[in-house]
């Protein structure tokens, strides 16, 4: 009945079907890296393109509908939010491919270590991702807020791969290149579920207009 | 994929001495709304009321240039009466003829000539339903016009124009007369009405024309100073003037 | 396109009726301002305004006393009918808004602005002249001020009504009292209407001639006591038109022809007040 | 202070109420003196009998209203027969076909019509119209209608010029700029959106003023011939010295007859004895009763349209 | 730093037997603009007129509950012309009594039987100053108010309203019937009187409470459904009711 | 006059001023580390509360504007974008304060090598998002290009520094710690880089409507 339903429902497509781009990108890079896969990492880089398109129309509907519809209360909340939503999903894609990148030239070289904590990292960080984007476009605040309790399992985690990457220079400085990018590589799922958070975050905004506090700078 | 179906050229026009339009080019295109917004007094009605050579009422009007409409320039035609069945008017505030539902929505065909009583009724009840009211209004067909509400009577004008099957309808200022709730069932009723017939709006609210409108054409003084698909207008106009007319920076 | 042929055939006949109208209407008007002014201004001199009636059958003479005749019984009925009036549609249109009993007075006024003049001499004439035992001007002032009430009464409540109600809610708002918002606000904006209404009323009576002629009737003598039968123009015009003499005939002429002129310019003034006034708004 | 406010308040509001109070009284008044005073007649004649009988004998002392009933009506019919359809010409004309700088001397002019005392409609009739009416167009009337067998008794007789036709006529030039004020302003009163949007669908001017305008004032346009029936009912002086003053009923248009105004206006004066100022009063009260009737009909209609037109 | 000027306790408010508002309960803050916004019909006006009892123009209304001021109830006043000469108005249409514009300003004060022409002058300068029309009219005082424009003269009632200096000003849609430029003169108008007074404003336009009240009310069907300070309000409602109306969900 | 031009001086002046925190931010915690002055990370770190409630303070008005204001065209424009400007600055800010949490571990350590570099990242991005931010609030296109330009300076410095460091690695690995550690901080000005061109990018969308070209992904 009321037009800006039309282009609520739009964004929310929008968001949602980029979402779950970013988060195959995310899962393709990963398995690329953790199966030694390389030919996945072209796809992965290539999509890239097709996020930014969504990335680009996103925020033209947003334009459009303050131009047009003048949103209030919660319709306004829910449209400025997927600007920043846009943004976060928009980095989650970047790190994936961030990812695909690094991978492509630690795959060159034998496999360093058994991957551990990378998959467990990929796995909470994708689901954070997910849920994250689901509860935004739900307005869950429960769930929200479980997600951003996630965040700090990431982080730990990050500071473990990290120690270990550290035994293997220290014990073969040629190791160094692979380790630095796998390291790099952790850094990107780090970010990945800061961007999680950072959804999250909106979600609770979009919900309650309830700004939540900053996260405080991680180590 | 627009495809034109009026195109004004370089028109003028003048009330006895004054011009009030100033060499407007401007095309209208098939099933697409074309909304026309500018400052009070800036000759939107008056450039509006060209299409059906409404000014030919009174007199020392005076056009100059051309409006072509099926090769043909419509300021030149001769036949007003053939002219005006093709292009429908639905004015301020709503005009119902003091006569029942069903006769108002018929005048337009009885005038054509249609005789067949079945057909009559058919096309009512089609321009009825076009126009979002035949659910309203299907059990008081023959009940004076006068009796309905203020929306409904605009829905009935709207269905009388339709009636006709014009190529183009001419709105000015369709819902200024009316309250919140019914302006937003007109608004309503005419985003899908482009499916079905042409539409030019005259509008004193912007966000209306935004919100209803593909095409925005800004008139300032009489000159045509923008025309643009309206998402771009409002977030993007070329000109600095339509920016500072839609920032409400005027005056 | 036969249809439409046919269409615009009857549109050229009816609309070429419609003019026809229009000038037999104008037809008629020349028609009577012309007898009227030509008749009339032949018969105008000074012993018009300055003589009285020479006995019948005699030329020469005037109508003086129908003259001031004339002028006391419109002057008396107008002191009469005006404040009455006007009292009277200001409560119509202001205290009495919310009555039903003053809806009842609207209705009979307008009602009364259309009663045949005639049945109010007969009115008038039984309960003045037959108690009295005499005709008198005042009867005849009388009469003319029970034509005159209702109108100046429904001039005065539509011109009061006219005045937006926001207005008097303006200065209620502003802790006026009532009497201060009708007479500051309501009485001001309706000022030019109110003159108009009272204008026209007072033509409309001074031109009546059935209501005079069994109340204050007529005298072949000046007058300036209203307690008995006084002479009027219009009673004066209806017995020299139908008496048999030419001179009479032309006197009254002569008067018609005073008359005439009086009201044009009478309603001249009035619709020039009432220009003024609607350009402004 | 206030209390001063109070109470100039107070007097103003008492001047107000006294002043609608003798409004109305003196209407109640004119009812009761009028119906007191023809008793008599009431009593002698009845009321059946009254308006029935043609008969109007001072003197064998014997009443009959019929003549000037009929009179009255007929004179009415005529003037309407020949009003209605010009001042709806005028009005027409006026309004949608003059040029606008005509406009206001034509609507004008037509109202000048109305502020003509009369009285002098009376002598201009007598002495400019009934010649006319007399050697030339009642000669030509007959000439034209005789023949007709149906139309015959319409026209017999001869032509004086001084008959119900040229009483009609004159009749009708006074009430004609009242309808066709009323039905300007109807007219006017027609949103212009109204006649353009019938214009928008194609409509010719005739098709507009016949489907649109009429019927859009047609109620207001009821009420104002209903009045001005009113008015010709009641009229006095314009009649007074063209209808000849016969208190016979004749079928046709150019004889003689009388209205119950014209009857009182020539006898009220001279009637001698009681039972005859009696009679008059009684047709007094019938011709106050007729317009009393017909202008509270017509104000209903009024109301109704007002009502419908917002 | 809310200073409450006014207080409804508990309103109630009927039209002879139809109760038209219910249990109002709201606080009016000194030199703060308060909107009154809500559908049509919903109330407003009649509860605006409720401050300064313009209903007892009328018969068969009745209130219940309070309004206090300065420790009184407002409702059980008996003094009306002291009430209303603290208590201003300004309506939808402009008001302009049929006098010059100075009698006009000056027609409050006079009320109030201030006799002393200098202080008059004074007043009426300042109010007009005030106003924002003092360097429009200070040429031509004397003057029919009734030339001025229409925005000019809104602008002018509003300084009629301003020259008694009154505790409170109520506005029912004062720009309403203004065109558009004048409506933003006005609403800059009312942004700044309240560093001199304080305003309760009824409009019908959602955007203009947003502009120009730092308090907002919405009121549904004679109910108070939220009072809050107006970007809260617009930005995060408490109520889904008033998140629907704002979003234009209604009806 | 207009209502909305007190609101958006409002913006531009919370948009200045935290720019202008977020470079003192950048250079007390560079100087801190270059210096080796621990005692100026603690006042960055503390400073960054003050950004946050100036991030949030932008996007309240944000929302209040578009509530009240109903903005069009470039007024709106520029708001939308302030929405992304804030985020971006936002994140500068935090990248200063990671700086100088990696600058209070650093320089408990042995400086492992002079700073020649990364003085020069600090310098560019610090110009970049002092730039940014001024062609921002200026609408100025061009400028604005120029800046997107000079990202891959920065680029390129961190690539140099990355290899720099490895050598020092491979050269003892007790240096690792340190070394990573600098290499998070080489990321860090890359970041603060990065988001310069974001705000650099807004500036065109503010001033032209058109978007830039999303930068490709650098290795
Ligand atoms: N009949 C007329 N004669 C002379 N000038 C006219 C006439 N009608 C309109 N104008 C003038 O022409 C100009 C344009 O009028 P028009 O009605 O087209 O404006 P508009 O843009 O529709 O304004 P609005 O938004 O107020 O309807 C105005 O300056 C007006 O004063
Ligand atoms: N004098 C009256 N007598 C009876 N009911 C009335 C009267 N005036 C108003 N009402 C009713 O009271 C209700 C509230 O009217 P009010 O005028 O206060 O509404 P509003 O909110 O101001 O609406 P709007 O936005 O249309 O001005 C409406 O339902 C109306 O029909
Ligand atoms: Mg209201
Ligand atoms: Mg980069
Ligand atoms: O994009 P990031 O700076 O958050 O990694």
């Amino acid at each position: 009945m009321v037009k800006i339903d039309d282009d609520i429902r739009e964004l929310r497509i929008r968001i949602a079907k980029m979402a779950s781009i970013s988060i195959d990108m995310i899962e393709k890079a990963s398995e690329g890296l953790f199966s030694r896969k390389s030919e996945l990492f072209d796809d992965v880089i290539k999509t890239d393109n097709l996020v930014d398109e969504i990335d680009n129309d996103i925020d033209k509907t947003v334009v459009k509908i303050c131009a047009i519809r003048h949103p209030e209360a919660g319709d306004l909340r829910f449209i400025l939010s997927c600007v920043k939503a846009n943004v976060a999903i928009e980095r989650v894609a970047d790190n994936a491919v961030n990812i695909a990148e690094w991978g492509l030239k630690i795959n060159k070289y034998p496999q360093l270590k058994p991957y551990i904590d990378l998959p467990k990292m990929r796995d909470i960080a994708t689901e954070m991702v997910k849920d994250a984007v689901d509860s935004f476009l739900d307005r869950d605040v429960d769930k929200s807020r479980e997600i951003i309790e996630k965040d700090e399992i990431v982080d730990n985690l990050e500071i473990q791969v990290i120690r270990e990457l550290m035994t293997y220079i220290v014990e073969d400085a040629h190791n160094i290149k692979t380790a630095l990018r796998l390291l790099y590589v952790a850094r990107a799922y780090e970010r990945i579920a800061d961007q999680a958070t950072n959804v999250a975050e909106l979600a609770i905004f979009t919900a309650t207009g309830e700004v939540v506090k900053h996260r405080r700078i991680k180590e | 994929m627009n495809q034109v179906l009026l195109s004004v050229k370089d028109l003028n026009f003048f009330y006895g001495e004054t011009q009030i339009l100033h060499n407007i080019d401007l095309d209208i295109y098939k099933n697409r709304t074309t909304a026309l917004i500018g400052p009070s007094g800036c000759g939107k009605t008056t450039f509006l009321r060209c299409f059906n050579r409404m000014h030919d009422l009174y007199r020392n009007n005076r056009y100059e240039g051309e409006i072509l409409y099926k090769g043909e320039n419509i300021l030149k035609v001769k036949d007003l009466i053939e002219l005006r069945s093709k292009i429908g008017m639905v004015f301020q505030r709503p005009t119902p003829f003091p006569m029942s539902i069903f006769d108002n929505v018929a005048y337009g065909l009885k005038l054509k000539g249609v005789k067949d009583k079945k057909k009559i009724r058919e096309r009512v009840e089609k321009a009825l339903v076009g126009a979002a009211l035949w659910d309203e209004v299907k059990d008081k067909l023959y009940s004076p016009a006068l009796d309905l509400s203020g929306g409904q009577q605009q829905r009935m004008v709207i269905a009388r124009a339709l009636a006709v099957e014009p190529d183009i309808i001419l709105f000015d200022e369709p819902t200024s007369a009316l309250d919140p709730i019914a302006t937003s069932k007109i608004e309503e009723l005419l985003s899908n009405l482009k499916k079905i017939t042409t539409i030019l709006i005259v509008t004193h609210n912007m966000q209306q024309a935004a919100r209803v409108s593909d095409f925005t054409a800004f008139i300032y003084k009489g000159h045509l100073i923008e025309f643009e698909e309206t998402e771009k207008l409002f977030t993007n106009p070329k000109e600095e003037l339509t920016e500072r007319y839609i920032t409400g920076r005027f005056g | 396109m036969d249809r439409v042929r046919k269409r615009k055939l009857i549109n050229k006949i009816a609309l070429g009726l419609s003019v026809f109208a229009a000038f037999l209407g104008l037809f008629w008007l020349v028609f009577i301002i012309v007898s009227v002014l030509s008749k009339g201004f032949s018969a105008i001199n000074w012993s018009l305004f300055f003589k009285d009636p020479a006995p019948p059958g005699f030329s020469g003479g005037g109508l003086r006393s129908a003259f001031v005749g004339q002028g006391i019984i419109t002057i008396v009925a107008s002191l009469i009918g005006i404040p009455i009036g006007i009292m009277g549609g200001t409560f119509l249109a202001e205290y009495g808004r919310n009555f039903k009993f003053s809806r009842l007075v609207s209705d009979i006024a307008d009602i009364m602005v259309s009663l045949p003049s005639i049945v109010v001499g007969t009115f008038v004439y039984s309960i003045m002249v037959r108690p009295m035992g005499h005709f008198s001007g005042y009867a005849g002032a009388f009469a003319l001020a029970i034509i005159m009430i209702p109108t100046i009464l429904r001039t005065t409540e539509e011109m009061l009504n006219l005045v937006p109600w926001e207005l008097r809610e303006a200065a209620f708002a502003l802790g006026a009292p009532y009497y201060k918002v009708i007479k500051d606000v309501v009485y001001r904006s309706a000022a030019a209407g109110l003159f108009t209404g009272v204008l026209l009323g007072v033509a409309r009576v001074a031109t009546e001639t059935a209501p005079l002629l069994f109340t204050s009737f007529n005298n072949p003598f000046f007058t300036v006591n209203p307690n008995q039968s006084m002479p009027s123009l219009t009673v004066t015009i209806y017995q020299y038109a139908m008496g048999p003499y030419e001179e009479w005939h032309r006197l009254a002429w002569a008067a018609s022809f005073v008359i005439v002129v009086t009201v044009l310019l009478l309603s001249i003034a009035g619709r020039f007040i009432i220009n003024r006034r609607f350009s402004k708004r | 202070m206030d209390r001063l406010y109070v109470f100039k308040d107070r007097l103003f509001l008492t001047l107000t109420v006294l002043a609608s109070i003798i409004t109305v009284s003196i209407v109640i008044a004119i009812f009761v003196v009028l119906l007191l005073a023809s008793l008599d007649a009431i009593k002698h004649f009845g009321v059946f009998h009254f308006i029935f009988s043609q008969t109007w004998s001072p003197h064998r002392h014997i009443f009959g209203g019929a003549s000037s009933i009929y009179g009255t009506v007929m004179t009415t019919i005529i003037a309407l027969f020949f009003a209605v359809p010009t001042s709806l010409g005028i009005a027409v004309f006026v309004t949608q076909i003059c040029p606008k700088s005509l406009k206001g001397i034509f609507s004008y002019s037509v109202e000048l019509l109305a502020t003509i005392p009369s009285i002098i409609y009376g002598m201009w009739g007598l002495f400019s119209l009934a010649p006319v009416m007399r050697n030339y167009i009642e000669p030509a009337l007959q000439r034209l209608f005789l023949p007709i067998p149906g139309l015959k008794v319409l026209f017999e007789g001869t032509p004086l010029g001084i008959d119900l036709l040229t009483s009609g006529l004159v009749l009708s030039i006074m009430i004609i700029p009242f309808i066709a004020s009323i039905a300007r302003d109807n007219f006017e009163l027609t949103p212009k959106e109204f006649s353009e949007s019938a214009y928008a669908m194609g409509a010719t001017k005739w098709e507009v003023i016949k489907d649109v305008i009429m019927p859009y004032s047609k109620v207001g346009l009821l009420g104002g011939i209903i009045i001005a029936t009113g008015r010709a009912l009641g009229e006095t002086m314009a009649v007074a010295f063209v209808l000849g003053n016969d208190h016979s009923i004749h079928l046709s248009l150019i004889e003689s007859s009388t209205t119950i105004a014209v009857t009182l206006a020539n006898e009220f004066t001279e009637a001698d004895s009681a039972l005859y100022v009696s009679s008059l009063f009684y047709l007094a009260f019938i011709l106050l009763f007729l317009s009393f009737f017909l202008l509270s009909v017509a104000k209903f209609l009024v109301k109704k349209g007002v009502k419908r037109h917002g």
